[in-house]
């Protein structure tokens, strides 16, 4: 297994988040997360890139990568919220967590700007965040985390402001690429189709405080191009997703 | 105006402005109060705060009827059009003088200061003054001077500056006795002119207008400083007990005292607060001759007023 | 795997049980937690006051240039009655000081947010303002305010005013443009703007201003004695310095700082209470 | 329906034309804009001057208490050439403290950033070397260092480094968690986090405080030369005073108000410079 | 006409963003607007409130409500980015309009709870907005701009980041209740669907700079019910939007 979690409970005061969370990501896969909002999915991710602590949470529990604690920072999380610096272009925003690992700022700069014309952000390089549009500044946060070149994806949300378009243009992407990086991917979602047509498994989480309610699997082949999108096996899965939520 | 009422005429209280936080240059004054002359004479005297404020710019503008002044800085004001005379001497002569540390023995005399530094106040007549006395003595006048005000003291007790201008019956009696004796040149030894040291000054508009109470009260600090020069222990006793927690070194005041009533207070003929013209015009009319006193314009002035206009004796028991 | 505690967040696979990095573990609030904050305080005052009185002792400096700790402890405590005597009305001052001072800073800051065009007319006013030596303008204060407690508490809002002022102003400008748009999408007025967005916004700027001016207030009480006062540590320290009793101006000066770090410890617990939204994360 | 041109956005019916509320229409930039932005400042100090004219005309208070600004004018150009001499030595001794206060303060905060101990420690001391009185450390001042620069460059760096250094501590501080957090979550060392996050979010909070501190600066410098100096504005003020040229002190006060106010300006062009991505909205 | 625009052009320095824009939306009315990412849609929005101006665009172009020109503040928007304030509670955060508009505090708190417990906020009435989820946030800006009382609703990406079943919530709460208010609406979704649902007419953006590129009516009755999204007129719009699009 990739990613081990176990028993993890977080807690903000006396506001129970998780409660015993367990869960597995084999390498290469990608697992998606769905659930009401509010249950507690952002405070996952927090907790496994660990700085749920940061404002303010209590988490206990366990998380293992590679069959043995966590070392380095495997995880590239794209949060919800895509926290730019309005300080820094838009460019020198998606080189970030490169710089961080000690990539020269030249060849950060590189490996990020080839990813400017596919995300739709050509020409908006020099800009500064604030310029802007909210579906940009999710595109640019989404390529800030993939282009730093982590283990493990903590995607949060990465496609919410999106255009139904650029979205499936984005998810298709993402598809194509996952495979030639190896990433093994988690993905927050409220998109039921998009949890089936990207995932190999979903993972229904139940209302506050949350716990794994069901395991979905996908089965269908890889890679998955648009028609998938008319597999009845698909719509099957939605179907189930959906029900699973509403039960 | 309404002042002009007899010397019991009670109204508003004399204002005096001090130059200084309390020490013995005002021993007279404290003695007076302490010994209840002021009341003798009818009179309310009010010491203003210490304060930043030269007692010439206050007294000069009303904000005070007396100030403590210098023969110096008087003759600066005077000349630059303050409202101010000088009605009583308080010290009759030099009490500052040119001091180095006594263990100094490469300085002996006034022209041994040429190419060292002074530690001055910023005063405007202090350079040449200094300069006629090394030149008087046979130097060439020529030395370095950084202007260190209250610090003055310091940088010459530390050896960062090789002399200073201290009062003998303050800082020399505080330096002996805490074992680091000054060697002092007087100014007089050395070719240069007697002068007031410390004065008394009123507002020349307000003396006019209240001429009995100014009397009353140039008076009762003449008593004082008579008191102070005959009974010194006495006086510097007042002096404490006027001014409780102003003083932390009772042998200071004491010795300064002893020193005042013993070199200063009296002239020749023993009299006390007597000023004369020729006293006047030897170290003004040095100053005028620098060339560094200005008119009320800002001008340089040379031409010498007539002397005898800045001060009275009139208010004074002869 | 036994579960342990560690301060740092899930990092390990080991079991963790962290929690929040903001507030640091502590077993028993209360005592045990203002102790420990002061600890290192106290453990630096004293080395340093150690070395001062070793380097007194080993180099036999005049007390008159430098005295030693112990002497200036010992001779603070022989004359605790006139310190005191002396605090106070420097304590009074600086109160209703200050109390001014801050008013004037809120209402020039207030006017120039308002107005573009007193901003421009203003500032640099109130710059040269700061370049006034009190020593210039003394004669002035006491021939138009005499001797009394007004041109000490003036002294002390000019002192203290101006950091206040500034971080104030640049704290309403910094204010986010995008909620300001939003209420103004709301229709609000200047004033409701101000007073929902510019003003809370502005807060965090304003207190780390007020910690910077408290702490010029008792020193610049001490300072407005120059134009006058009959009682006060500045007055104190005058009269003292002037008789070479260096002990004494040092212990009047521990007075003041004392006062100063009891006014800017006070500044946080306020600030708590204002902006309880806020959190620097002061680790 | 014709175009017609207004200010405020489009909130009317008629057809609008608007431009950016933050930068003001401007016509021709460059000289214009400039004009109209110092206009109220001039405008406000003639009526200011105007009405110190009258007022010393009118009462006839002598020019030793209160110069008329003619006069203080008058003399000042008469003068011109010693307030000259005198402003190098201060402009000089000014700069060189600021720099050093600048060093200290960054280096202090930056320190007390990484280490919340040193936070602790430091703090009551940062508040009480503000409570030093310069008159009461002079002395000491001069026998350590002499008469050189060097104490000069103290007293600045001690009269001007502590807003900075709070405003930077404070800045640092206030930096949004959730970048930090991101950062984290990125492996990066706090060093990194520094230099990513905490350091360009102080910014603008270095700013304010810088601009407290730089109008200390040069009153700092005259302040500094009552510690021993043989020119310098300081000097020339003292001198002047005791010679009751108060026109002169108060045209010394002036160049020294200019000083500020010039390097109170300079503050906003390098902030543009080293923060592009920051608007306060100057309006 | 409520809401009448004519050749609206904004531009933010030399990027032209919205080029002639005119449109026309009646009252009661509720319409939608679906563009590609960073066409102009939140621009648009900004223009309407009058706020454009604020971030350095330049606005020509005639806007008028009830065939007057503007007066008062007639829009409500809600912006993309949630703007809740930190240093006020979640509760007081929604009553912000209605104390502008110079409700009391006490009424306007009153009604603001009213709708805590529909929009599943219950019980985060006095956390900070730093607590609250990201689909909690965005429930709250919506709270805080229905609750408002203004004639026009400027509604963008309201439902972005929920979750299927959160969203299909809000949707129905929203048809439920336009109607006994009489809100005007204009409503900036990438959810084809969404769209089609609550619209009486799709307006399509054409890429940067904007115009209005295609108008869709959607002949549906009113009010909608969950039935509705089986009926085939809706896929039928459904596609047409996303031929559209795609064009
Ligand atoms: N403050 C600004 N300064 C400069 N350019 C801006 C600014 N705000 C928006 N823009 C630009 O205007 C264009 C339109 O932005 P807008 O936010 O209106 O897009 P949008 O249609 O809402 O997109 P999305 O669906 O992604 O939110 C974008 O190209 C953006 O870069
Ligand atoms: N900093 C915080 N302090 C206190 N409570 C918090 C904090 N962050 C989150 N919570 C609470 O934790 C719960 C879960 O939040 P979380 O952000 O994980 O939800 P989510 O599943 O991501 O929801 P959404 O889909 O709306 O983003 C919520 O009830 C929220 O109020
Ligand atoms: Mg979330
Ligand atoms: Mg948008």
């Amino acid at each position: 297994m990739k990613v081990r979690v176990r028993d993890l409970a977080v807690s903000y005061g006396d506001l129970d988040v998780l409660s015993g969370m367990s869960l597995d990501v084999a390498a290469g896969e990608l697992v998606s997360i769905v659930g009401p909002s509010g249950c507690g999915k952002s405070t996952l991710f927090g907790a496994l890139a660990g700085i749920a602590g940061e404002d303010g949470a209590t988490v206990t529990g366990t998380v293992e990568v590679d069959g043995g604690p966590v070392r380095g920072a495997p995880f590239g999380l794209m949060p919800q919220q895509d926290l730019l610096f309005p300080w820094r272009t838009v460019l020198d925003n998606t080189t970030l967590g490169l710089e961080v690992a000690g990539t020269s700022r030249r060849e950060a700069r590189a490996r990020a700007q080839a990813l400017f014309e596919p995300f739709g952000l050509a020409g908006f390089e020099q800009a500064r965040p604030g310029e802007l549009s909210g579906g940009m500044r999710q595109r640019a946060a989404l390529l800030r985390t993939v282009v730093g070149g982590r283990e493990v994806l903590l995607l949060d949300e990465p496609f919410g402001a999106l255009d139904a378009l650029t979205r499936t243009a984005m998810q298709e992407w993402l598809e194509s690429v996952r495979d030639r990086y190896g990433w093994t991917t988690l993905l927050i979602t409220h998109d039921v189709r998009e949890a089936a047509f990207l995932s190999d498994r979903v993972l229904v989480l139940s209302p506050r405080p949350a716990t794994v309610r069901r395991e979905i699997a996908v089965d269908l082949p890889r890679p998955r191009t648009r028609a998938v999108l008319t597999d009845p096996r698909l719509a099957a899965v939605e179907a189930e997703l959906l029900d699973t939520l509403r039960a | 105006g309404s002042g002009a009422s007899g010397p019991a005429g009670g109204g508003e209280p004399i204002r005096v402005a001090l130059d200084w936080t309390p020490n013995t240059n005002h021993i007279g004054l404290f003695a007076a109060q302490q010994a209840g002359f002021f009341r003798e004479a009818g009179l309310d005297v009010e010491f203003l705060p210490y304060n930043a404020t030269a007692p010439e710019t206050l007294v000069g503008s009303g904000a005070a009827d007396f100030g403590i002044s210098f023969q110096d800085t008087f003759t600066y004001s005077r000349a630059a059009g303050a409202d101010i005379t000088s009605v009583m001497a308080i010290l009759q002569h030099w009490s500052s003088a040119i001091a180095v540390r006594a263990d100094r023995t490469d300085i002996r005399s006034p022209r041994d200061l040429d190419g060292k530094v002074y530690a001055g106040f910023g005063g405007p007549g202090e350079v040449p003054k200094l300069q006629a006395v090394i030149r008087a003595d046979g130097g060439r006048g020529e030395f370095a001077t950084e202007i260190l005000d209250t610090a003055a003291y310091e940088a010459l007790y530390a050896g960062r500056a090789d002399f200073a201008e201290p009062f003998a019956h303050v800082e020399g009696v505080e330096a002996e006795l805490r074992g680091e004796p000054l060697k002092m040149f007087r100014f007089t030894d050395h070719g240069f002119p007697d002068a007031y040291n410390v004065l008394l000054a009123g507002n020349t508009t307000w003396l006019q207008e209240n001429p009995d109470r100014a009397r009353a009260f140039v008076q009762a600090v003449q008593r004082g400083y008579t008191l102070a020069a005959d009974r010194p222990a006495e006086a510097a006793r007042m002096l404490k007990e006027a001014n409780p927690g102003a003083f932390t070194d009772d042998a200071l005041v004491d010795r300064g005292a002893e020193l005042l009533a013993r070199e200063y207070l009296r002239d020749e003929q023993g009299r006390v607060g007597v000023q004369t013209a020729q006293r006047w015009a030897g170290f003004s009319g040095f100053l005028y001759d620098t060339g560094t006193v200005t008119g009320p314009d800002g001008a340089p002035v040379r031409e010498k007023p007539d002397f005898s206009t800045w001060f009275t004796n009139d208010y004074l028991v002869r | 795997m036994s579960p342990v505690s560690t301060r740092s967040p899930v990092r390990t696979a080991s079991a963790v049980s962290t929690r929040s990095a903001v507030s640091p573990a502590a077993p028993a609030p209360g005592r045990t937690t203002l102790l420990r904050r002061l600890a290192p305080a106290v453990l630096v005052v004293a080395a340093l006051l150690t070395l001062w009185q070793a380097a007194v002792t080993l180099t036999g400096v005049r007390p008159q240039v430098l005295p030693s700790p112990l002497r200036v402890l010992e001779q603070g405590w022989a004359f605790r009655g006139a310190l005191w005597d002396n605090a106070l009305p420097t304590i009074q001052v600086t109160a209703i000081g200050f109390a001014v001072s801050l008013t004037v800073a809120w209402a020039i800051a207030i006017a120039v947010d308002f107005s573009p065009w007193l901003r421009r007319a203003l500032t640099p006013l109130l710059v040269a303002s700061q370049t006034l030596p009190v020593m210039a303008i003394a004669p002035l204060l006491i021939i138009w305010f005499g001797f009394g407690l007004l041109p000490k508490v003036l002294v002390i809002a000019l002192v203290t005013f101006f950091p206040v002022a500034v971080g104030l102003i640049e704290g309403f400008a910094a204010t986010d443009r995008s909620a300001t748009a939003l209420l103004r999408s709301m229709g609000a007025s200047r004033l409701q703007q101000f007073r929902y967005v510019r003003l809370p916004g502005a807060l965090p700027s304003f207190f780390t201003a007020l910690r910077v001016a408290i702490t010029y207030a008792v020193t610049g009480a001490i300072f407005a004695e120059y134009v006058g006062a009959r009682a006060g540590l500045g007055i104190f320290m005058q009269l003292q310095k002037n008789q070479f009793r260096t002990d004494l101006v040092l212990a009047a000066v521990a007075v003041t700082a004392v006062l100063s770090i009891a006014l800017f410890g006070l500044t946080y617990a306020v600030q708590r209470l204002v902006t309880p939204w806020y959190r620097g994360d002061h680790r």
